[in-house]
């Protein structure tokens, strides 16, 4: 059972690594390049814990092979602040108290930027739909809401 | 002396008495006085009981119990 | 006690940035799976797929002939002769003579990559004989039920019962059926709940090593390191104090992470492999199969009410099962199911009994949510027959400091009127409700906890202040101690750090379970900030030539207390710390107990729904919760507890229950058919936040975490029955059963 | 496992044809790593088709029809606004496959050959008259959608064959269709039940119309006396009954964790309707 190498760009660095064809693009993230802040909640594409972008496409890290990642571009949630700034929806979690364990964090703070990039005034309704593949046991996803909110509108005031 | 309220399926290993005198000071010889008194509760306070005194949960056997206080025996509570 | 009368504090109340919150929104926060150890092994486990099978045989020769497999466990590599609740723990860790139930450990291998082990794991060869099983609880108490273990009823079970009754509970006052006579209307009904998960999203992981010489180390995500040390000690056989437990951060437990399920193997991998690390992760098939769901239930109620709503006696006889061991909840769920309520006249009766399903856990609140459904859901249906308003029965027989509790104990400070008044007043009440629409509400109690506490303060040299706990933070609880410890202390909230420590830095603690971290943890932060203050102010004085009591402290400084005590400018802490070296040394203090003044915490829900009448679907339009925190420390995290249980209680009502076949199988093992709410299944949640100070706790604090989960399946059904007339009497309140009980009014 | 990403279809069938243990194609993957990470499927070939050109295209034919890449995820399906005005219950059927998440990758092709019965995206298709476009060892030939699966998790494709396309017929004028599914909660849940309607208008009146079921038999399949009930009517309540006891009656369904027998039967009735209403009204250009 030979492994594969596999070339990738990971939040804009040229990463390579060696993957046994039947690794996931999340267990290669984690365990291959010690980037362990996409989680693994289900494996089984139920819970978005390991959500990562894929050549921008919001997926399931659990669901995509690491070797499939060859010559994409992947983006992880180590990446989303940048140069030591946080991203307003990174901000606007903690200000709102929006995680409790902090275990799904990860995963709903990617999948939120990737609907903010693509709509940047959501309704609630929006948010929550957008959001039902990211499971949150520990708040009610109340103040998750309304974060992604306070955070889309400030993008929105900013861009403004 | 100190007077224990136990729970009706203890009544079996006292004689049917739902309230038992104990002499004791703290909680630590309210338990061993059951068991010395009352031989068949000794599995039972050795599973694990709580003591209740006037409302609040002792939280050791060295509580002493005040003249008069209500003491109330209890499965022991725990929590998730 | 009215809120103007309240002290106002500078910190205590305010919403300050958790201090852990950068490291969670940035992904550098580690849990359980995310540490690694040089020379690591993975590990997998072999698992029954049998509810109820003799293990005759385990033949692993074709995985230990795999290259790069280290070490294969079973049974025979754990010490013999456990008894009692250790015996339980280390049955349940891997199976003896018999699997207990689909799920069951029976082997685990370790393995130099995580594919390899579970390529191993699936070689080895288990023979089993399979014995006839039984699963629901009205089922497991027959008595021609198959027997699930012999000799494991406990001394509480009179002679003559089922087989599967393992604790037999009796306990009440008054007179009941004098009581019944009273009233102008008794009912009687039956009510059943299925086990539920936890559903916490980050699954059980640990990375374990244990040496030839019995010391060893884990990393785990766990609610409590003392107890993981403690049981997997017992269950390995291991000098407790040789294993040193370091909690990760902890991505939810709910009271599922308070005990051991897998950890003891990854210390037995390692030491039959010769030391090496050993990681041992959950998939989430295996979280739902195989660690500890809450109980089912069956419940009979019987209360007695007059016409204007006075509760004359009322009687409860619970059924649970709590899977293959002793352990349901049933006491809990007795205790709390008319706590509401002042009775004269109560008996509650209680069974706990065995069934195929893996050994439950603790779930928030245990036992209080199942309890709650049927008594308020009775207590709603008896309303309704009599013409009563709920909200005015539930005041009138509402308990208040002093009465006696139904469960024995007389209460302290408590705050049951105040919320009931406060939701009272909710605006929620008013809201208009259209076609199909019904509002529905709901009580709930729970005692809260103290349990082993030992907390360490220590003072650093610039005047800051480190706090080490024992209590993981679950949900916010370092926040709410850096703010008690900076109030006490007089200093910035970001000059306290709160560290969640090891089991090496601390004497034992209780895990973070009985909604007790932010009060016991806090409660000793709070009396070893007082010692290091009588520590500083005595500086203070030698330093001035002064006597200590003539030193108070206020504003962060040592101050002389009146003219008397001559006049000095205050020595702030960071001038006292800065010269600890030469004025006596270390500034600490240090509390352990096990803390006096738990304050139990009541909560009324109100849920507005509206359901599908074609197809028994159930939306939730609008949802309010009001409960007593005593003192909101940091009030976004006590709206987050609320929150999230109502969330929890939402998802137990309408969906989720564990699903069996006809073979003891578990049917949903995975997040698409074990259907927790998403995102879009909810509203947001209304709080209230009532504060009845506690006065067993230097700032009032009450437990807020369990509470919340205990209203929200009556609330559910008594708001069905108002939208449609229908009555569910049985959990889940799933599509099927609405339709079904609408279509049967005909 | 081998991990092949042949760059032809030929190149696919030859090596899934030549192959000799177990060969699952991969598109979007969001079921064959669920079935290889339970340990359910272990394949000893997984032949990538992503990277054969035009996997990935959406394509207006030349007949007014569409040809449907194998490895179009739905997201990019629900981005095609053309042919959401064509077919709006054939996008909505595949967006209703799992979460945000899982429209990044999941595929139609693959809802269709993973062969489950409450596959949320073949419904509509299946109403809507597609076919597929199937590439074998020996060439290539088309099948129409309801034809493709057996039975649960079985489909009719051969040893070695692999679906290259899906295509929908043209629309025309005065049509429209819909797909609605009921799901114990609001997202991420299968079918409990499933229903698409396409229908054709002849002024007020229904000149044609397809009725799919989903999740109330071992295979989703038309029924053709709900169809019947509503041609020549213009929708009035007695269609919309006859419609949903002929739903009803089409039902074989079992009882399973997800739904039981009687309700199944009976929310298809009334999924069946709901759905006619809607296409009745896309149709009207609502």
């Amino acid at each position: 059972m030979s492994k594969m190498h596999v070339t990738t760009t990971v939040n804009g660095d040229t990463v390579e690594f060696l993957a046994d064809p039947r690794e996931t693009l999340l267990d290669s993230l984690r365990d291959q390049l010690g980037l362990t802040g996409t989680k693994e909640g289900c494996g089984t594409g139920d819970c978005g814990a390991c959500s990562v972008r894929l050549d921008g496409t919001l997926v399931c890290s659990c669901l995509v092979l690491g070797v499939e990642a060859d010559g994409k571009r992947i983006d992880t949630i180590e990446g989303m602040s940048e140069d030591g700034a946080l991203h307003p929806l990174q901000r606007k979690f903690i200000e709102h108290a929006a995680l409790q364990c902090g275990f799904c964090t990860p995963g709903i703070l990617i999948a939120a930027k990737a609907l903010l990039e693509e709509n940047s005034n959501p309704t609630e309704e929006e948010v929550r739909y957008w959001l039902a593949g990211n499971l949150c046991r520990c708040t009610g996803y109340d103040k998750i809401i309304r974060a992604v909110m306070d955070a889309a509108a400030e993008l929105r005031q900013e861009a403004a | 002396m100190v007077a224990v309220h136990l729970w009706s399926s203890l009544t079996r290993f006292t004689d049917g008495a739902r309230e038992v005198d104990i002499d004791a000071q703290t909680v630590g010889g309210v338990l061993d006085g059951l068991k010395s008194d009352y031989p068949g509760l000794e599995p039972i306070l050795d599973a694990g009981v709580s003591v209740v005194i006037d409302g609040e949960i002792a939280t050791g056997r060295h509580v002493e119990i005040p003249e008069g206080a209500e003491v109330v025996l209890m499965q022991r509570l725990k929590g998730g | 006690m009215a809120k103007d009368e309240f002290k106002e504090y500078r910190l205590v109340g305010t919403r300050p940035d958790r201090p852990d919150g950068l490291d969670k929104v940035t992904g550098r926060a580690r849990y359980g799976a995310d540490m690694s150890a040089p020379g690591m092994l993975w590990a997998a486990v072999v698992r029954s797929p049998h509810a109820h099978a003799k293990i005759l045989k385990i033949d692993a020769s074709k995985a230990e002939a795999l290259d790069g497999v280290k070490a294969v466990v079973t049974r025979a590599d754990f010490p013999t002769g456990l008894t009692g609740e250790e015996w339980n723990l280390q049955e349940n860790t891997m199976a003896g003579e018999k699997a207990l139930y689909d799920g069951h450990a029976v082997a685990a291998v370790a393995a130099t990559s995580k594919l390899l082990a579970e390529e191993a794991a699936r070689l080895i060869e288990v023979e089993y004989e399979v014995l006839p099983h039984v699963i629901d609880v009205d089922d497991a108490i027959k008595p021609d039920a198959p027997v699930i273990r012999e000799g494991a009823a406990n001394a509480s079970v009179p002679e003559g019962m089922p087989p599967n009754v393992v604790q037999y509970l009796d306990f009440g006052r008054g007179d009941i059926e004098a009581g019944f006579a009273e009233a102008d209307l008794v009912s009687e009904k039956t009510y059943k709940t299925e086990a539920t998960h936890q559903g916490y999203i980050e699954p059980h992981a640990c990375l374990g090593q244990l040496g030839e010489d019995g010391k060893g180390e884990m990393w785990v995500c766990t609610q409590g390191q003392w107890f993981i040390r403690k049981m997997c000690s017992d269950v390995l056989g291991l000098d407790t104090a040789q294993l040193r437990v370091t909690p990760s951060e902890i991505g939810g437990g709910f009271g599922g992470k308070t005990t051991i399920f897998m950890e003891p193997l990854s210390l037995a991998l390692s030491r039959k492999a010769g030391g090496k690390p050993v990681k041992l992760v959950m998939s989430r098939s295996e979280v739902l199969r195989a660690t500890g769901p809450t109980a089912s239930a069956s419940m009979d109620v019987k209360i007695g009410m007059k016409k204007d709503g006075t509760i004359t006696a009322a009687r409860a006889e619970f059924r649970m099962q709590g899977g293959a061991f002793p352990g349901s909840p049933v006491d809990m769920a007795l205790y709390c199911c008319f706590a509401p309520y002042k009775l004269e006249n109560v008996q509650h009766i209680g069974y706990d009994v065995l069934a195929n399903r893996p050994k439950c856990a603790a779930y928030r609140a245990p036992g209080s949510p199942m309890g709650a459904f049927a008594v308020e859901s009775l207590l709603d249906e008896m309303c309704r027959e009599l013409g009563v308003d709920p909200m005015e029965m539930r005041l009138k027989n509402a308990v208040v400091e002093g009465d006696t509790a139904s469960y024995g104990p007389k209460y302290g400070s408590i705050g049951l009127v105040e919320t009931l008044e406060a939701t009272k007043a909710h605006p929620n009440l008013k809201a208009e409700l259209g076609p199909n629409q019904g509002r529905g509400m709901a009580s709930g109690y729970w005692f809260n906890h103290n349990g082993e506490t030992s907390v360490s303060l220590a003072i650093s040299e610039d005047g800051t202040a480190q706090v080490s706990i024992g209590t993981p933070d679950i949900g916010g609880s370092r926040a709410s101690i850096a703010l008690m410890t900076a109030e006490t202390l007089g200093i910035p909230y970001e000059d306290v750090r709160v560290n969640v420590v090891e089991t090496g830095a601390l004497g034992v603690n209780e895990p973070t379970h009985g909604s007790r971290a932010t009060f016991a943890s806090g409660k000793a932060a709070v009396i070893a900030a007082g010692q290091a203050i009588k520590e500083m102010c005595k500086r203070a004085a030698n330093e001035w030539g002064i006597d200590p009591e003539a030193v108070e402290w206020a504003d962060g400084a040592a101050q002389p207390a009146g003219p008397n005590a001559g006049k000095f400018p205050p020595m702030t802490i960071a001038e006292i710390a800065g010269k600890m070296g030469s004025t006596g040394g270390p500034i600490s203090g240090h509390h352990e107990s096990v803390p006096e003044g738990v304050g139990a915490s009541f909560g009324c829900h109100v849920v507005d729904v509206e359901v599908d009448p074609e197809t028994g679907h159930v939306k939730i339009l609008r949802y309010l919760v009001v409960q007593d925190a005593g003192r909101a420390i940091h009030p976004s995290y006590v709206e987050g507890q609320y929150q999230g249980g109502a969330a929890q209680g939402i998802g137990w009502a309408l969906n989720e229950a564990y699903i069996y076949d006809e073979n003891g199988k578990l049917q949903n093992s995975v997040f698409l058919d074990y259907r927790v709410p998403v995102a879009s299944d909810l509203p947001m949640i209304d709080t209230v936040i009532v504060e009845v100070p506690n006065p067993g706790h230097p700032y009032g604090v009450r437990g807020v975490g369990e509470t919340g989960i205990t209203p929200p399946l009556p609330a559910i059904a008594n708001a069905i029955q108002a939208a449609t007339g229908a009555r569910l009497h049985d959990l889940p309140m799933s599509p099927p059963k609405v339709l079904a009980a609408i279509k049967a009014m005909g | 496992m081998r991990y092949h990403t042949p760059s032809t279809f030929e190149d696919a069938a030859q090596l899934a044809a030549g192959a000799q243990g177990l060969t699952r194609f991969l598109a979007g993957g969001t079921d064959v790593l669920v079935q290889m990470r339970a340990g359910s499927v272990l394949p000893d070939d997984l032949i990538d088709i992503k990277k054969i050109p035009g996997v990935s295209d959406i394509t207006k034919t030349d007949d007014g029809g569409w040809r449907i890449g194998v490895a179009v995820p739905g997201h990019k399906l629900g981005a095609d606004a053309a042919l959401r005005a064509d077919w709006p219950g054939v996008v909505e059927g595949m967006e209703l496959v799992g979460s945000t998440q899982i429209q990044g990758r999941a595929t139609l092709a693959g809802n269709l050959c993973n062969g489950s019965p409450a596959a949320d995206g073949v419904p509509g298709l299946v109403a809507a008259g597609a076919t597929v476009e199937i590439t074998g060892p020996d060439g290539t030939r088309t099948a129409k959608v309801e034809d493709v699966p057996t039975g649960p998790f079985k489909t009719s494709l051969a040893q070695g064959e692999v679906i290259s396309a899906i295509l929908l017929p043209p629309r025309g004028p005065n049509g429209g269709d819909a797909y609605l599914r009921f799901i114990p909660r609001t997202e991420m849940d299968i079918a409990v039940v499933g229903c698409a309607v396409s229908l054709t208008l002849d002024g007020d009146t229904i000149s044609d119309a397809r009725v799919a079921l989903g999740a109330v038999a071992p295979v989703i399949a038309l029924a053709p006396d709900a169809a019947k009930a509503i041609v020549g009517t213009t929708l009035d309540d007695a269609a919309l009954d006859a419609l949903a006891r002929a739903a009803s009656a089409a039902c074989k369904p079992i009882d399973d964790k997800r739904g039981t027998v009687e309700f199944r039967t009976e929310v298809a009735g009334v999924l069946a309707k709901r759905a006619a209403k809607i296409a009745y009204a896309r149709a009207k250009g609502a």
